[in-house]
């Protein structure tokens, strides 16, 4: 259903345990806030596409795919920062070199970071990185509702697909006014089915000695010692790297 | 051979996710008949009815109604909706008010008419499928079986040419499956072209004019029913089997009791049955 | 309206992630209790958040032809309450940042503040006002729905004008500028958000 | 006829809108054999399942496991759940974990079973049904025949002695049956006893050892296959109807072309055709 989890599920680093590409992904964020974002951000994107194109095995069209509406949300937001407002002589736009300063800088720490998100999005299943927030202490009981909303998400949005594809058969949608009201009355029904589907859920659930926790076993991905040293190596280079040519440009 | 109504030319479609369900599909839908497309879980058949209708967009190739290529624009779309209806297979998917009637004038409202001829194509709806009777009930209190017909019910209201039908017998009783098709046949001969997937061999071989066999995301034959169902290894290969009637009834002229010819094979029970007492009557004589 | 990865300067982005960890702690509390008493209630707040991720999914129809995406704050806000709409509203913007690559990590904090804390709370508010006022349950709930959805809108502008400052006019003049964009597109959108609204919640008590 | 492992006696039974669903249904279900509960759509099966493994509590009535009258606190539902499984119709209602061996070891796990116990019991149950392969898989990215498997082995992982089936074959396709059913023969000959409910008397006919026909939230009659569909008046006052193996070789017997005993009917496809061609080479001879 969304090609993003699709490859979360089927890529190169599958079995790999979690907490490496969140090691990566994570660490490339940090480091990306912490030192000049002019030398750093471009880096870490390359570092981030390479990984997540090479090492993953992600093709470079769905990487692009993933990148497309973020980066448009980019290209009509940054360009407002490039202006200034004067309210003091009426109201005056006006283009202001240290707005654009500051685009550009927003323009590339963005798609830095939406690589590191990239990267960790597009190898790792959502469950995965949930199911390491209960070491982080958040409780139980919270892990296993975003666990089955997680579940739910795939369940739900095919009625809601199929919903929407039999009120188009009935013209559900031929104006605004009868539009407002299909999706009012596909919203009502999708709420109502999936209250429903709680209670069925419940009683499918309790058929195998459910008691309230919902406890299962978790996949074994061994965490590998030298790879995480070599993230942390790879992570270590690129900061020195982006201080160094940072001092060079001066 | 009669135009087709409905044309599928070299259709191609894939799911965001990259599921590839339609692989240069062709199909053709004559006026005024029964087809089945038949094809086991999986094979494509609510994807091909989902372009039939105008709902999804094929990546390559094109649907043609009444020899028009179809367009995909907003017009284009209601125009083509209001000649070819479509119902899904869940009814829960489908109805979405709290009364029968007012679920089934969702379509002639949207479709313009006016309060009054809404009412009459309610009416005329519900009593084509023999489910008068419940107009005025909560949608929700209903079986299965009713939900069903008042799922079709609302297509019906729209007055479609083209009636597509995605697994309607799926979850029925016997009795519940021989009351939906008395109601479908009603409609075919007031003139309703009618298409229906399913995966059941035995019911599309008593019950279809035509057959197209899905597998793969392509038509790997269409012909008359008897036509289609007559190569077993391609049904084996589209993880089908021959109906049970068709088998019965080739063993025992295979076996010499009985004889029919190719073109008209028995394929119901009853008719399986009628031949065989028909035989033993003339033997005695 | 999300704030993409990345978009916020990392102090900004730090500190709205701090504002909204006692919102979250707050209903993360609340949804253990609920738990404990009731097992089951994690079925229902799993259908609820689910639910809420497609809802944000569906396009809705605009006046302009444009799309946008029902926020279901007000819905949320008035079916579980504010304090559970917090934890599922967060739960929800982390999925779709990590299925849909909508919002990031970084800005979660930012995101969660806006459209799972403040908006859920104004909309809860604004009902639960109009109803002791009197006000007609249609009209408490158009109200409500909408002006959560503005309150949302707002309170984005609010985090991008104290980070972008106008050069020239400071916070406030980045404010009307990023208000006046939102205000143009956003009010219609929260107009139809209440009309949604309003027809679900009619429908609803109808069945 | 050995002692039953299941016995609902009286059980009556009315939901919170007032429809009553069962009206002092009794039914016996005999160690290892399969046991179908044929009715149509409305006639009681699920909720009679559901009293099966103790989700709903009897108004009046009750059911004995092992000869034992069963209790309804937490305890006695919990040893209950673990002698009998259920699998509901729709496996979206039993599966909630995002991969397949994960939520195969919800059940093993509430049983209290070590992390290896249960790693254990998830191969076996993957294992048995063929679908080993499918561990690591994300459950929403099964087809549906996969996903109705998967909730068959979650059942499975806890050793149930009975497991109960509500339509275990609905909405799959004649390849999807054949695999389903040679994997529950498979659960049978490992001493398991099976219960399923269907509305398919072909299904019914040729695979369920005893068949116990529902209507109108009762039993109206068990017995072997072959006894319980012999009435067909009976099987229509349920809107059933006769299997039409069954039909056709009484026809044939009818005729004078086929000799069988009422003890052995022919009961598939296979063995209606195998009967006649052993005639026509005798008849040749």
């Amino acid at each position: 259903m969304f090609a993003i989890d699709r490859h979360a599920w089927a890529n190169r680093w599958r079995d790999r345990h979690p907490g490496e590409r969140l090691l990566l992904a994570g660490g490339g964020l940090l480091i990306l806030s912490l030192l000049p974002v002019f030398t750093t951000a471009p880096l870490i994107l390359l570092v981030m596409t390479i990984a997540t194109v090479a090492g993953a095995g992600i093709p470079v069209r769905d990487l692009l795919a993933f990148m497309a509406i973020p980066v448009g949300f980019l290209l009509t937001g940054a360009p407002f920062l490039a202006v200034s407002l004067d309210l003091n002589d009426g109201i005056r736009l006006a283009f202001s070199p240290a707005g654009a300063m500051t685009a550009l800088e927003v323009t590339l720490r963005s798609l830095a970071a939406l690589s590191c998100l990239a990267l960790l999005a597009l190898t790792t299943p959502v469950v995965e990185l949930v199911a390491l927030l209960r070491r982080l202490g958040v409780p139980s009981a919270i892990v296993e509702i975003m666990l089955l909303i997680y579940r739910l998400i795939f369940l739900f949005m095919e009625q809601a697909i199929t919903g929407q594809h039999a009120q188009a058969a009935r013209q559900g949608y031929s104006t605004f006014g009868r539009s407002l009201r299909s999706l009012g009355q596909l919203v009502a029904t999708l709420l109502q089915r999936a209250l429903q589907r709680a209670r069925r859920l419940e009683t499918g659930l309790a058929a195998r000695g459910f008691e309230g926790e919902l406890r299962v076993l978790s996949p074994v991905h061994a965490l590998s010692w030298p790879r995480l040293l070599r993230i942390g190596v790879l992570l270590g280079a690129v900061s020195l790297l982006a201080l160094r040519l940072d001092r060079w440009l001066g | 051979m009669s135009d087709p109504i409905l044309l599928a030319e070299g259709l191609e479609y894939a799911y965001p996710d990259a599921v590839m369900a339609l692989q240069g599909l062709n199909l053709r839908v004559q006026p005024g008949r029964r087809l089945a497309l038949l094809g086991a879980n999986g094979s494509g058949k609510t994807t091909l009815l989902l372009h039939l209708n105008g709902t999804l967009r094929p990546a390559r190739g094109q649907v043609r109604l009444d020899g028009q290529i179809l367009g995909y624009d907003r017009a284009a779309r209601l125009a083509w909706r209001s000649r070819v209806g479509l119902v899904l297979q869940d009814p829960e998917d489908q109805l979405f008010s709290a009364t029968v009637a007012q679920d089934v004038s969702f379509g002639p409202l949207n479709q313009g008419l006016s309060d009054a001829e809404a009412r009459t194509r309610v009416d005329e709806a519900l009593a084509s499928l023999r489910i008068a009777h419940l107009a005025g009930r909560p949608t929700h209190a209903l079986s299965f079986g009713q939900k069903k017909r008042v799922a079709i019910a609302g297509i019906l209201a729209m007055r479609p040419a083209v009636v597509i039908l995605d697994e309607p017998t799926a979850g029925l009783d016997p009795h519940g499956v021989a009351h939906l098709l008395g109601a479908l046949r009603h409609l075919q001969d007031s003139g309703t072209t009618l298409v229906f997937s399913t995966h059941d061999v035995d019911l599309a071989y008593a019950w279809a004019d035509d057959i197209a066999i899905l597998g793969a995301g392509r038509v790997l034959r269409q012909g008359t029913a008897v036509e289609a169902l007559a190569d077993s290894n391609l049904l084996g290969s589209a993880h089908l089997r021959t109906p049970t009637i068709l088998a019965l009834a080739t063993a025992l002229r295979d076996s010499g009791d009985l004889e029919w010819s190719d073109a008209q094979p028995p394929r119901t029970q009853g008719e399986l049955v009628e031949l065989i007492r028909q035989r033993s009557v003339h033997a005695r004589n | 309206m999300h704030i993409m990865e990345g978009f916020l300067p990392p102090i900004h982005a730090a500190a709205w992630t701090a504002v909204a960890v006692p919102f979250l702690v707050v209903g993360a509390r609340r949804v253990v209790t609920l738990t404990r008493e009731q097992p089951q209630t994690r079925l229902l707040l799993a259908s609820a958040g689910a639910f809420a991720f497609v809802l944000s999914a569906l396009k809705i129809p605009s006046v302009t032809g444009s799309c946008s995406h029902p926020t279901g704050t007000g819905l949320g806000a008035i079916l579980f309450g504010p304090s559970v709409m917090a934890v599922l509203g967060a739960i929800v913007l982390l999925f779709q940042a990590l299925l849909l690559a909508h919002g990031g990590l970084t800005t979660l904090g930012a995101n969660i503040v806006a459209m799972a804390v403040v908006g859920p709370w104004v909309a809860y508010g604004v009902f639960r006002l109009t109803r002791s006022l009197g006000g007609a349950l249609t009209i408490a709930v158009f109200l409500a729905a909408m002006l959560g959805d503005l309150a949302t809108y707002l309170m984005t502008s609010i985090q991008l004008a104290l980070a972008f400052p106008d050069p020239t006019s400071g916070i406030l003049g980045a404010l009307t500028k990023f208000g006046g964009v939102f205000a143009l597109t956003q009010i219609p959108l929260a107009v139809i958000e209440g009309l949604l609204t309003v027809i679900v919640v009619n429908l609803l008590t109808q069945y």
